[in-house]
């Protein structure tokens, strides 16, 4: 069950802070206060950070900052990072070429 | 619609492994010995995942394959696998979990369908990253990637290596930088005590590795690459100290600063999961039996929780006989006795001081009652005057082993190792090891070349009056000779004096871990416990 | 704060969240209730993000017509984040004799609707797109269609209209709406209730379940979409693709990488366990699609795939609705998989007719009550 | 940077040494070990430099999770050095965003 969040909550205004052109998703070079700024504009979730920002979309699919943005979300949110539900996996799971991916075969021929 | 070459059925297994490291082998062995058709599906050119990497010798018991190192471990299992016909193919990417347990993998230049009775996965675990200025400079690595080059390509990682984090990855990958002849300028962690076991850590500190707990990177410099780094010590907060700024130069840092299971594969295959701190992220809800909430797939080692490989190969095992269960290759009776068997040997790993239930706490005492050394956890080493406090240090007449073991930690092959029952630990794996004083030492060196932890030497103040002879392990190059001088250390990793080679002993049985016997005046006896050539010193 | 306001929209995709901001804009207080725990969960997130005027309903045109005219130009600045819109044009492409006939058919209705659209020969097609495969033998163009970035316009009106007071709450699934005094009023949930003048229902294919606690039946069914993406390319084009054989369609988006979406054939016939996961036979009929268009694109790695629901109305458009015999409610949903591009202009005009104004366009054929029985 | 041998694992054991393009330079590597490990023997550690701000990237996971060591090889942008085999007169070139620096 989806834990129901109401997106009007106060967590105060964003303030630059001294680290925020810190780059987290390092993929797709998305810093800290870009993550921090868009939370302040309504991304409550990891889903929507990625959706906005791309944090986690490139070609490591948030396998290196995944963990670091949930931190950066509890934070700011000001909860545990706990109650935040991780971002969808989906196929692939490594990037693959077009070709390859249209190259099928049924195991075993 | 039609595949482009479509044809026969899609090829089915009993079960399908994915991951081919400790976990994902001992699964498919223990179903293949149980009659099932497995194919086993690893990403990397070469099987075995991290134990490949892992050149250090086990802790556990025998049953637990201690104080064999991982890399041989490794290629027992895929001996094993092989014998009782496990096919495993290897640069073979699995790229979904599809309802009706279908996995697609891609192999070349083809993707292609299978479908599992079954699924095992066990893809292991990934590293945590931690930010920082110039975090993304070429130079900062994981240390995973360190260990890559360096245990799989024969490639050093860098010259001069700073490490960040100093739980047991941490500490054994330093060694390994060491080893592989790298300098490693510090090890350093923000948290104010060291994670890994202490044994672990002094065998780091006493090649004159410093250690700055409360610590964290502030910058990593350089331009193009890493140059060095800034770092200084934190608060309570975890915020910097004004005027705590050290600077070292290095051209690597290497990041070791936790695992998080590497479940995205469950997730996508929509297995009900849960974030446990404890487990060190997002896992898969299952069972005692490693079974998912989607029957019939199940989950083994660090992808289900991050441990170690010795408790990874059990955890694969059960998921094995739990697979075999699944599919009425065993009947119940023989899983549940079979498994009763391998949840004991599990519970053995899962004692002591790093137990899983004990993460985060802090324990002052053994749980003999001994106090727990902070100068271990804080700078990596037992002051002279702490060592002799534990029940393997005893002084006695003669040659006899002394063990610096402090902690209770998984282990027992000192007290298998000593045929004359010198050492005893009993029943309990975790229990400190005792020396027993009536017991005869005949020095043959087989416990310190048996303890996975470096921590015992065996002291002689009676072959050479004034001298003291000190036999300790050593598995660095190159390695020194009968009659060398050179710097003798302490726990600490000073100079304390020098030290000339008396004996060096070789075996098969010590596994590459080599014996050096020097001697030192007999005030020393007790304060050295490394040997540096001093031709190394001149370079 | 009280769980009261002039309207409740139930559905924060984009129509609803467009809806929304065009509500807050003139003034009137707004509840957007979502089931999922993330903004625009359901097609708005799983789509090619055409902005066409091309091949639509003629009903549907006008529009998609108002929207690439009035809307879609502004749209980034009036929001404040870009949308990532391009007006570059929509090339559908053809293969085959049959294929060219399907274009003719489409080039005709659009003409017929006063829209800019011409069939092309192969080579002129490849002119506008050089990196075509020499199979394309022809193509309807309209210059004046183009795409946008559907994750970004979806979560740019919520956080517009968040901005000017809108009030979101996710994780929260409508179970019914509740008649007061003969008026629908109430949005019940499993532990709230929402008090709304006037409710709009754009849950897509939800939107069926919800409506039938108030004794009205929209017939939908739920259709599954997936959508590829690729690693960031090099910059080859910005038209919004498409072919008359329905392969695939997509466009290259601002950050360099290719988003298609397309189809097996098998959707009509999914088993219905989860349909938001991907199948294993999908992505892969996407991929031969596209490249026999693009060979190009052969080495592109995919990294990651992912698929929704569409909620496809029997006649394939959408019912944008007042309901006589339940007065305060408004119906905003059957878009069939072609909302994301007339969603700013659907916003404006639901944000209208909740407003109690005239609508800036006829809204007449997409009532709820046209659906009629074959014979 | 390569370690001849090595006290536990002893000698490592290598492929056949070949010559491979970086940036036009001809370097050495043994075929079949990963593109990443012969550039680190031979002192070369920037990949590639991305897109946006420019910075320059190298090993990172060295196990092709991270994908920061992509590279262009033999024309082909984004191939993942750390994992993908040497071969003989291989054109390796550093990556500049999604492709190689025309010259």
């Amino acid at each position: 069950m989806s834990k129901i969040r109401d997106r009007s909550i106060d967590i105060g205004t964003y303030c630059p802070q001294p680290d925020d052109q810190l780059i987290i998703c390092r993929c797709e070079e998305i810093t800290k206060g870009e993550i921090r700024q868009a939370i302040y504009d309504g991304m409550h979730t990891l889903t929507e950070l990625r959706r906005f920002l791309r944090t986690g979309m490139g070609p490591c699919q948030g396998q290196s900052c995944s963990k670091i943005i949930q931190g950066i979300l509890a934070r700011e949110l000001k909860i545990s990072h706990l109650e935040l539900e991780p971002a969808m996996s989906r196929a692939p799971m490594r990037p693959i070429e077009m070709s390859v991916l249209g190259n099928e075969v049924k195991g075993g021929e | 619609m039609t595949f482009e070459r479509a044809g026969a059925v899609m090829k089915r297994y009993d079960v399908i492994v994915v991951g081919a490291g400790p976990a994902g082998l001992t699964a498919s062995i223990e179903a293949a010995k149980n009659g099932l058709k497995v194919v086993v599906f690893d990403e990397n050119a070469k099987p075995g995942g991290q134990l490949f990497k892992q050149i250090h010798k086990f802790f556990g018991s025998k049953e637990h394959k201690a104080k064999m190192r991982g890399f041989k471990i490794g290629d027992e299992l895929l001996k094993t696998a092989s014998e009782v016909g496990v096919e495993v193919v290897l640069n073979a990417t699995v790229i979904g979990i599809f309802p009706d347990k279908e996995v697609t993998v891609n192999i070349e230049d083809q993707l292609i369908h299978y479908k599992g009775d079954a699924i095992i996965v066990a893809t292991g675990a990934t590293e945590n990253m931690v930010t920082f200025e110039g975090w993304t400079l070429p130079g900062v690595i994981g240390a995973g990637a360190a260990q890559t080059m360096m245990n799989l390509h024969s490639v050093k990682p860098g010259n001069k290596v700073l490490m960040l984090g100093s739980g047991n990855v941490g500490l054994v990958v330093s060694y390994q930088l060491l080893q592989a002849g790298c300098e490693v300028v510090a090890v350093i962690d923000a948290a104010p005590r060291i994670g890994g076991y202490g044994v672990h850590a002094s065998k780091v500190t006493r090649c004159g590795v410093p250690f700055y707990l409360s610590h964290t990177i502030i910058k990593a410099e350089g331009d193009t690459r890493v140059t060095g780094v800034t770092v200084g010590e934190v608060d309570g907060n975890w915020q910097i100290i004004e005027g705590t700024q050290k600077y070292f130069e290095a051209d690597t840092i290497c990041l070791a600063v936790g695992l998080s299971p590497m479940s995205q594969l469950l997730k996508m295959a929509g297995c009900t999961m849960e974030q446990d701190p404890k487990k060190g992220g997002l896992v898969p809800v299952c069972n005692q039996y490693g079974e998912t909430s989607i029957s019939g797939i199940f989950v083994a080692g660090d992808v289900s929780g991050i441990e170690e490989a010795s408790s990874a190969m059990i955890e694969g095992k059960i998921s094995g006989i739990a697979a075999a269960y699944s599919l009425g290759y065993i009947d119940e009776e023989s899983l549940v006795t079979k498994a009763k068997v391998l949840e004991a040997s599990l519970r053995s790993l899962r004692q002591g001081m790093f137990a899983p239930e004990n993460r985060g706490k802090i324990l002052d005492k053994t749980e003999e009652g001994y106090d727990i050394s902070m100068n271990l956890l804080k700078r990596g080493y037992l002051t002279e005057e702490e060592v002799e406090s534990y029940p393997g240090v005893k002084s006695k007449k003669g040659i006899h082993p002394v063990i610096e073991c402090s902690q209770n930690i998984p282990c027992n092959p000192c007290q298998d190792a000593c045929s004359k029952k010198c050492i005893l630990i009993g029943e309990k794996i975790t229990s400190l090891p005792v020396v027993d004083k009536e017991a005869t030492c005949t020095g043959c060196g087989m416990c310190v070349a048996a303890c996975s932890g470096q921590s015992i030497f065996l002291v002689d103040e009676s072959q050479e009056e004034g001298y003291t002879y000190i036999t300790i392990p050593y598995e660095f190059l190159p390695l020194p000779k009968k009659g060398d001088i050179g710097l003798a250390l302490n726990r600490s990793g000073s100079e304390v004096g020098q030290a000339e080679v008396v004996k060096v002993k070789t075996a098969k049985a010590y596994d590459h871990t080599h014996l050096l016997t020097i001697k030192v005046p007999t005030e020393l006896g007790l304060k050295v416990r490394f040997f540096k050539q001093l031709q190394e010193v001149l370079v | 704060m009280a769980d009261q306001a002039d309207v409740v929209i139930i559905g924060s995709g984009v129509i609803g969240n467009a809806t929304a901001y065009y509500l807050a804009k003139k003034g009137l207080s707004v509840i957007v209730i979502e089931k999922a725990s993330d903004i625009g969960n359901g097609g708005s997130s799983r789509n090619g993000g055409g902005v066409r005027q091309s091949g639509r309903h003629p009903k549907e045109l006008p529009l998609a017509i108002y929207g690439a005219q009035h809307l879609w130009p502004t749209l980034s600045e009036e929001l404040g984040v870009d949308v990532e819109y391009y007006q570059e044009g929509n090339l559908r492409l053809g293969k085959t004799k049959e294929h060219l006939a399907v274009l003719a058919d489409i080039v005709e209705k659009g003409k017929a609707g006063g829209l800019e659209l011409d069939m092309v020969t192969g080579d002129q097609a490849r002119e506008i797109c050089p990196h075509l495969s020499d199979e394309v033998i022809g193509a309807s163009w309209c210059p004046t269609d183009g795409h946008a970035n559907p994750l970004m316009t979806t979560l740019a009106y919520y956080k517009k209209a968040r901005q000017l007071g809108v009030r979101f709450i996710t994780g929260e699934g409508v179970i019914a709406i509740k008649k007061v005094r003969g008026k629908a009023r109430e949005v019940v949930t499993a532990n709230n209730s929402y008090v709304g003048d006037t409710i709009i229902l754009a849950a897509g294919f939800a939107s069926r379940k919800i409506a039938a606690s108030i004794g009205i039946d929209i017939p939908m069914i739920e259709l599954v979409m997936e959508v590829l993406v690729t690693e960031e390319q090099p910059k080859m084009f910005y038209q919004m693709l498409g072919t008359a054989a329905a392969d695939f369609y997509g466009h290259q988006s601002t950050h360099g990488s290719f988003v298609f979406g397309g189809s097996s054939g098998h959707e009509a016939y999914h088993r219905g366990d989860d349909i938001t996961a991907t199948t294993s036979m999908t992505a892969p009929c996407i991929c031969r699609g596209i490249m026999k268009y693009f060979p190009q694109l052969a080495d592109a790695k995919i990294v990651r795939t992912w698929a929704g629901a569409i909620d496809d109305c029997v006649d394939h458009i959408p019912v944008i609705s007042h309901v006589e015999e339940v007065p305060g409610l408004i119906l905003a949903c059957g878009f069939s998989g072609h909302g994301f591009g007339i969603a700013p202009t659907v916003g404006l005009l639901i944000s209208e007719m909740a407003a109690g104004e005239e609508t800036t366009l006829d809204v007449s054929g997409f009532r709820y009550d046209r659906f009629k029985a074959k014979i | 940077m390569r370690i001849i041998e090595h006290p536990i694992l002893g000698e490592s054991i290598k492929g056949k040494l070949i010559k491979f393009e970086f940036d036009g330079k001809i370097v050495e590597g043994y075929e079949g070990e990963p593109i990443s490990a012969a550039l680190k023997a031979a002192g070369i550690m920037v990949h590639r430099h991305t897109a946006k701000q420019d910075s320059p990237r190298g090993i990172f996971c060295a196990i092709g999770r991270c994908s920061d060591c992509v590279m262009v090889v033999d024309g082909k942008p984004n191939i993942r050095t750390c994992v993908t085999p040497l071969t003989e007169g291989m054109k390796v070139q550093t990556q500049y965003g999604v492709v190689a620096k025309t010259v």
